[in-house]
């Protein structure tokens, strides 16, 4: 009898996550799935009106601009941060002096949230008082760095500060990565008379596949999530040039008293989020099971 | 949930029930967003106020400009049934939150102390729904203001401007003195307050048509396309690092010359007093041109929720304590609006103060007292936000003038 | 201590069929091997058996108690993993004692059970190391210890020796050899390494693809092979396995095989009524190298030697031994002939045949022609 | 890191070292710069700020801005500083911290250990869950809060921030421990070890790495945290992430940005901290199995 209720004790410990992930995430994605069918406003009501907020939010020109903005922010954001963690990493591999004090350096703004560094990097980027002054008072009178100001340009600064916070991270797991190669296999290739820079470019790095897959996984969800980083850094502006999914959607949920259409883009944003996540979990999953 | 509270509730009793001419003392939780030190004084005049009286004041500030973060915070308190007892709010919101059914009743309070014949119908409109009194006003801004630097004024002719073209004439005499001429930030909310007053510069009827009543002929009209060619036009008195900058640093320019003036609403007064300026030595304040007489408004209130029973002896008290004219006086002096009560003498004013009392009354009797549009008091945060989204974007080069017009009907179709 | 008996045991995995009815039995104290190529089913086999997986049908009785659904803990038995599974986080006398502690014996009892266990196993100078401070044949040596302290009913070994190098695998297994005479334990042994299964095993059960192929003893296994997988698998070097035709001469029965360069050999077969239904069919020889030697190295003992001229290709030295490959019914054959013969390479030389020790095959279903 | 796992340097020349060591240099400085933008200004003087260089080290150090910060300056209309605030969040996130990654190693054990039918279905829901934009979850979550008498309290906050943590926690665990011999578990069986046993005498002690990766990441997020702080906190659990803008973000008024930088950075210092002192344990951590799948 013991022996039977000792079956399920793995089932029972389990259950309390599991039930709370089922709530809290599926109802609630359902939940919002249906408010994004109803004509909610300011507080949810429960009046059907089809598809009607899905065909208002695509023909917002704000939605348009967000979902332009996330497309140049995510891709510069996810190859730049993926190459310069995957160079970093390479850079610090090479028995460096100081690897742990560097490393604790490139990894730390992931520790910082932006409701922080977000004064400094307005400061930083402000041709008013930051670098562009700086250089002035320096002496570089012609310097000139205005992006944050310039609504075709803006959006780039965004993308530098994003990269700060989480360029350390990637370069964390490549170096794990990289720590993890097989040393035989480089000696083999050394063996073989191939050159420092080939063995990583022909060896160690097509290696680094599935730290690129994490990577990616890591960083397209932090970009489709992007929101602290906005509202700290330019609020959306200079006009609405920075506007993203996420803020996109905050604004018309909570302030903008159009509940209803910021339910239908949140119900967007999942879409685009597990269009990218399910295959990739579906593929680990797998291959973890092929494994065993 | 309540009983959470009452239990709270008693516990404060235990401290609290000294010497309180109530029978029972409470707490009030103040949800706001005067964060800044001359706000955060000028409330803590009502906090000891009732805290005299027995009341805990409970604070829950929530910063962020004109208040978009703490109607969230509130959003999420009203859902989860703990709505704090009073909250900061202007105009529209009251009226939203008013329909949807979770204010309370002051009505006792404000019959016994007679707050409809003191407070201005057009505030009115905001404090009371359905005949109920829902909450108590605590100023009035006015939003059509200009505030210039006099020596830049005087370097440039000395004239304040009254008209469209007597602005101009200055702004460019300004810009040939080497100064910025117009200081602004680039924040959707400054944006669409200078949008307000040119609007209501071509006219109060036009300012109604297209901003109060939204109609789409007006908000397509030539007229609109003049408003969005003399923001064009003001825009290029800016400097180009206006983009995101908070307006008390675009006020900080003008106190220190660097810029002539700005358009913004009389709590920018007190920046220039902080800074020891004299009105009418060191800065002029006047109408935005061709408002005068007419007085854009927005008023803070706070919206009373429907709170327990054991709370709502303290929410009385409070609302009474706002509405006690030393309050209101205490308050706006620090402010920079003018009380919400127009019985209050204006000898504790200045004379830019004593000139916005005036205007206010005035503009009451004429009919030309609108509620500010970027303030919340012109039309319903989604159309006011619509609103925004195409003047930010005209002010940022996006549109044309003529393109702007088209796209400022489409938009407030859309959001209706 | 006590017997095992395995009756109908079936294990599936969803749709995958693992163990496709087991029936086994071992003797109180016998030595139980199970022995089969990777992914046989016999890991799986000692998991049901140690309650560690559960069966899908078929009955598991250590004595006469029908051990299903207990808890791995309560059927009495002691388990040595292939990886010997040391908790890293303890020592020693921790990784000894983990168990009794849980079991809530007292701490006396169960420091004069540690002290036996380490002077058996000589481990006695270990007890306050972590197992990362061991080296491989002494965590071997811990693992057993650990299994030893139960004093279980049955002890279940799953490939303990395959992590070893090839010296210390030749002591260990002595070693356990000389451990089950000493305790006189029942054990169930799994291994891939068919020397291990039939130096060890008091009954060797040979699986492959979930089905028992043969049970028996070693000698059994190793002469009297039930099929073509069990003659081909047990032994090393293995079985040779001719195919030839089989007909009816004079003397009685012959299998005729090629050979080389467009000759052919005939053997002698013995004559039953089973063999004669094979007859003008093929047939597949199988016949141990060692059975197949140089004419002087013959087994005297046996009755039926038979010498035939076989073409040599290359020969082995193998210093006890010399292995001569020669070529038979297409196939290379592997003979064994004594160090010192003289074997000419790339010619016929003479080849002595042990007929008693050869077995005969049905090619079609594998099985054995009796 | 073991000396020996370094070996794929690369054999390089002096001049290649001194422009790995000058790119790494550059790199240093890029990361640093905003932390000593911060540093810098808060231990200026208002004055100097208003007049200088945003760069340059303070001429005068001052430590009154961060006196302040910490202790005096107004946030909302009570001159408190940070320091309740401060105080709430370490109420918030050692429970959520510990709840999380305790119920994320469970859950790793279970699904690793005890795999059933539908493991991987159930695990993959969970991790699907990481993955959600928060904003969607305030207005239902906000009003289970209040039906569960938690609206607006430290524990409800601890409860939000450990449901949500979940996803994280669980894959963190489930992926170490699929690289934990399974026979170590099997062997705790057949000694008599429960399910619990197993897992705190065998998996438990075994998991400092992954422990440190979970506690670092989640210590991260909680504190950090500031949609969950803003929406569901009252008068009386607010977090310092929220105090800090309402400290910033004051609506009018002179800003002293000393002390907002000041506060920026007493806000960040326990992150800051727990990075510092384990970050060397986190390549590790992440190295034992959080990268793979």
């Amino acid at each position: 009898m013991r022996d039977r209720l000792q079956e399920w004790v793995p089932r029972i410990v389990l259950a309390p996550s599991f039930a709370a992930i089922v709530i809290f995430v599926y109802g609630f994605i359902l939940y919002t799935g249906w408010l994004s069918l109803t004509d909610s406003r300011m507080l949810p009501n429960n009046e059907f009106i089809g598809l009607a907020n899905y065909e208002k939010l695509f023909g917002l020109r704000h939605w348009n601009v967000a979902l332009k903005n996330l497309f140049i922010f995510g891709t510069l954001y996810i190859v730049i941060s993926s190459a310069l963690g995957l160079f970093l990493a390479i850079l610090l591999d090479q028995q460096i002096r100081n690897e742990g004090f560097i490393r604790t350096v490139y990894l730390y703004p992931m520790a910082i949230s932006f409701i922080v560094t977000g004064v400094a990097w307005k400061w930083f980027l402000d041709p008013g008082i930051g670098l562009q002054n700086t250089m002035h008072q320096w002496g570089w009178q012609s310097f000139e760095f205005t992006w944050i100001k310039d609504r075709n340009l803006a959006i780039y600064t965004i993308v530098i500060a994003a990269i700060w916070q989480s360029s350390g991270y990637v370069m964390a797991m490549f170096l794990a990565g990289l720590r993890g190669v097989d040393n035989e296999v480089i000696k083999a290739a050394q063996v073989d008379g191939a050159s420092g820079f080939l063995i990583y470019r022909r060896i160690i790095i097509p290696m680094m596949r599935p730290v690129f897959l994490s990577a990616f996984v890591v960083l397209t969800h932090l970009a489709i999530k992007s929101y602290d980083l906005i509202v700290a850094m330019t609020g959306g502006g200079p006009g609405r040039a920075t506007e993203m999914p996420a803020t996109f959607m905050y604004s018309y949920t909570f302030t903008r008293n159009q509940m209803g259409v910021g339910a239908s883009s949140a119900i967007i944003m999942l879409i685009m989020i597990f269009s990218i996540i399910v295959p990739y979990l579906y593929s680990e999953i797998r291959a973890g099971r092929d494994k065993k | 949930m309540k009983f959470q509270y009452a239990l709270k509730a008693s516990a404060s009793v235990a401290v609290l029930c000294i010497a309180a001419p109530m029978a029972m003392a409470e707490e009030v939780e103040v949800l706001h967003w005067w964060t800044s030190g001359g706000e955060a004084a000028a409330l803590n005049v009502l906090k000891d106020n009732l805290e005299a009286q027995g009341v805990t004041w409970q604070d829950m500030p929530v910063a962020g400009g004109s208040g978009v973060e703490a109607m969230t915070v509130l959003r999420s308190r009203v859902t989860s049934g703990n709505a704090p007892t009073a909250v900061q709010m202007l105009g529209f919101d009251i009226k939203d939150w008013a329909t949807e059914g979770f204010l309370g009743d002051l009505s006792e309070v404000a019959d016994e102390e007679g707050w409809a014949e003191v407070v201005p119908p057009a505030l009115q409109e905001f404090s009371k729904y359905d005949g109920k009194w829902i909450a108590a006003p605590v100023n009035v801004h006015s939003t059509n203001w200009m505030w210039i630097n006099k020596s830049a004024l005087d370097a440039a002719g000395g004239e304040a401007p009254e008209t469209w073209d007597d602005l101009i004439a200055v702004l460019d005499k300004m810009q040939e003195n080497g100064i910025v001429p117009l200081a602004h930030g680039g924040q959707a909310w400054q944006d669409g307050t200078v949008f307000d007053s040119v609007v209501l510069g071509l006219g109060d009827d036009f300012y109604k048509a297209a901003i109060i009543d939204q109609d789409p002929e007006a908000l397509a009209s030539d007229q609109m396309v003049e408003a969005f060619e003399r923001m064009e036009k003001l825009a290029t008195y800016f400097d180009p690092n206006f983009s995101g900058r908070d307006w008390n640093l675009a006020s900080a320019m003008v106190i220190n010359g660097e810029a002539g003036m700005q358009a913004m609403g009389d709590w920018a007064k007190g920046e220039f007093l902080r800074a020891d300026l004299v009105p009418g030595e060191d800065f002029v304040c006047i109408r935005f041109p061709d408002t005068q007489g007419s007085v854009l408004f927005n008023s803070d209130q706070f919206a009373m929720f429907d709170v327990s029973e054991d709370k709502v002896g303290a929410q009385k008290l409070m609302a009474s304590a706002v509405m006690d004219p030393d309050f209101q006086v205490a308050f706006n002096t620090v402010k920079g609006s003018v009380p919400a009560r127009t019985d209050v003498a204006d000898t504790e004013f200045d004379d830019c103060g004593k000139k916005g009392m005036a205007d206010l009354a005035e503009a009451a009797q004429n009919g030309t007292l609108h509620g500010s549009m970027a303030h919340g008091h012109g039309a319903s945060s989604n159309i006011k936000s619509a609103i925004f989204d195409v003047v930010t974007a005209h002010v940022n080069g996006e549109f044309s003038a003529q393109e702007a017009a088209e796209e400022l009907a489409a938009a407030v179709e859309a959001a209706q | 201590m006590a017997s095992l008996t395995i009756d109908k045991l079936t294990k599936s995995f969803g749709a995958v069929d693992v163990l496709k009815g087991i029936d086994l039995e071992i003797e109180d104290g016998g030595f139980l091997v199970l022995v089969g190529p990777s992914g046989c089913g016999k890991s799986t086999l000692l998991n049901c058996i140690a309650g560690l997986e559960k069966t899908t049908s078929g009955e598991i009785r250590i004595g006469d108690r029908n051990v299903e659904g207990l808890h791995p803990s309560k059927r009495d038995i002691a388990m040595v993993f292939q990886s010997y599974a040391l908790y890293p986080n303890m020592t020693v006398r921790g990784n000894i004692s983990f168990g009794m502690e849980i079991r809530g014996i007292a701490k006396a009892d169960q420091d004069r059970a540690i002290q036996e266990v380490a002077d058996m196993l000589q481990i006695g100078n270990l007890l306050d190391r972590k197992p990362s401070q061991l080296s491989g044949g002494q965590r071997q040596r811990v693992a057993m210890g650990r299994a030893l302290v139960r004093h279980p009913q049955v002890f279940l070994f799953d490939e303990p020796l395959s992590n070893l190098d090839a010296k210390l695998r030749v002591d260990m297994r002595t070693e356990i050899k000389r451990l089950h005479s000493r305790m006189g334990t029942t054990i169930v042994y799994v291994t891939h390494d068919q020397i291990e299964a039939l130096t060890l095993a008091t009954k060797i059960a040979v699986l492959e693809a979930g089905y028992l192929q043969q049970f028996g003893t070693p000698d059994e296994i190793y002469n009297d092979p039930a099929n073509m997988f069990v003659a081909d698998f047990m032994g090393s070097p293995s079985m040779n396995l001719i195919e030839g035709r089989l007909t009816a001469s004079a003397d009685g029965l012959e299998v005729v095989i090629d050979s080389h360069d467009d000759r052919s050999i005939s053997l002698p077969v013995p004559d039953s009524a089973a063999m004669r239904q094979h007859l003008d069919h093929s047939i597949v020889f199988g016949i141990r190298p060692e059975a197949m030697t140089d004419p002087d190295g013959a087994d005297r003992t046996s009755s039926r030697v038979v010498t035939r001229d076989c073409y040599i290709e290359v020969s082995q030295p193998a210093g006890s031994d010399t292995f001569a490959l020669t070529k038979l019914g297409g196939k290379e054959c592997i003979a064994r002939f004594r160090a010192d013969a003289r074997i000419e390479l790339g010619s016929f030389s003479p080849v002595s045949f042990n007929m008693t020790k050869a077995v005969f095959f049905d090619p079609s279903t594998k099985e054995r022609i009796r | 890191m073991s000396a020996s796992s370094q070996d794929n340097a690369l054999q390089t020349s002096g001049i290649m070292r001194a422009m790995i060591y000058a790119l790494l240099i550059f790199f240093v400085i890029y990361y640093l710069l905003p932390l000593w933008i911060m540093i810098a200004n808060s231990l200026k003087p208002l004055e100097e700020i208003h007049s200088g260089d945003m760069l340059a080290p303070p001429r005068s150090i001052t430590f009154e801005p961060w006196r302040s910060a910490w202790s005096t300056t107004q946030v909302g209309v009570e001159a408190t500083g940070l320091r309740p605030y401060f105080i709430n969040s370490i109420l918030m996130v050692v429970p959520a911290v510990v709840l999380s990654t305790f119920l994320g190693a469970l859950n790793g054990y279970v699904l690793t250990k005890w795999q059933f039918r539908g493991a991987n279905l159930v695990f993959g829901l969970m991790l699907l869950a990481c993955f959600i934009p928060f904003q969607i979850v305030l207005i239902p979550m906000a009003r289970i809060l209040g039906m569960l008498g938690l609206a607006g309290t430290i524990p409800g906050l601890v409860m939000v921030h450990t449901i949500y943590g979940l996803g994280f926690t669980t894959l963190f665990f489930r992926n170490y421990y699929a690289a934990f011999p399974t026979e170590l578990v099997r062997a705790a069986q057949i000694d008599g070890a429960s399910f619990f046993q197993v897992f705190w005498r065998i998996l438990v002690p075994s998991s400092g790495p992954i422990i440190v990766v979970t506690i670092i990441w989640q210590f991260t997020n909680v504190w950090n945290d500031f949609l969950f702080g803003a929406s569901f906190s009252s008068y009386d659990s607010t977090p310092i992430t929220v105090a800090l803008n309402n400290l910033v973000n004051s609506s009018t008024g002179v800003k002293e940005y000393n002390v907002h930088f000041a506060g920026a950075i007493l806000a960040a210092l326990p992150t800051l901290i727990v990075y510092i002192v384990s970050g060397r344990y986190f390549v590790r951590g992440l190295m034992a199995g959080a990268v793979k799948g």
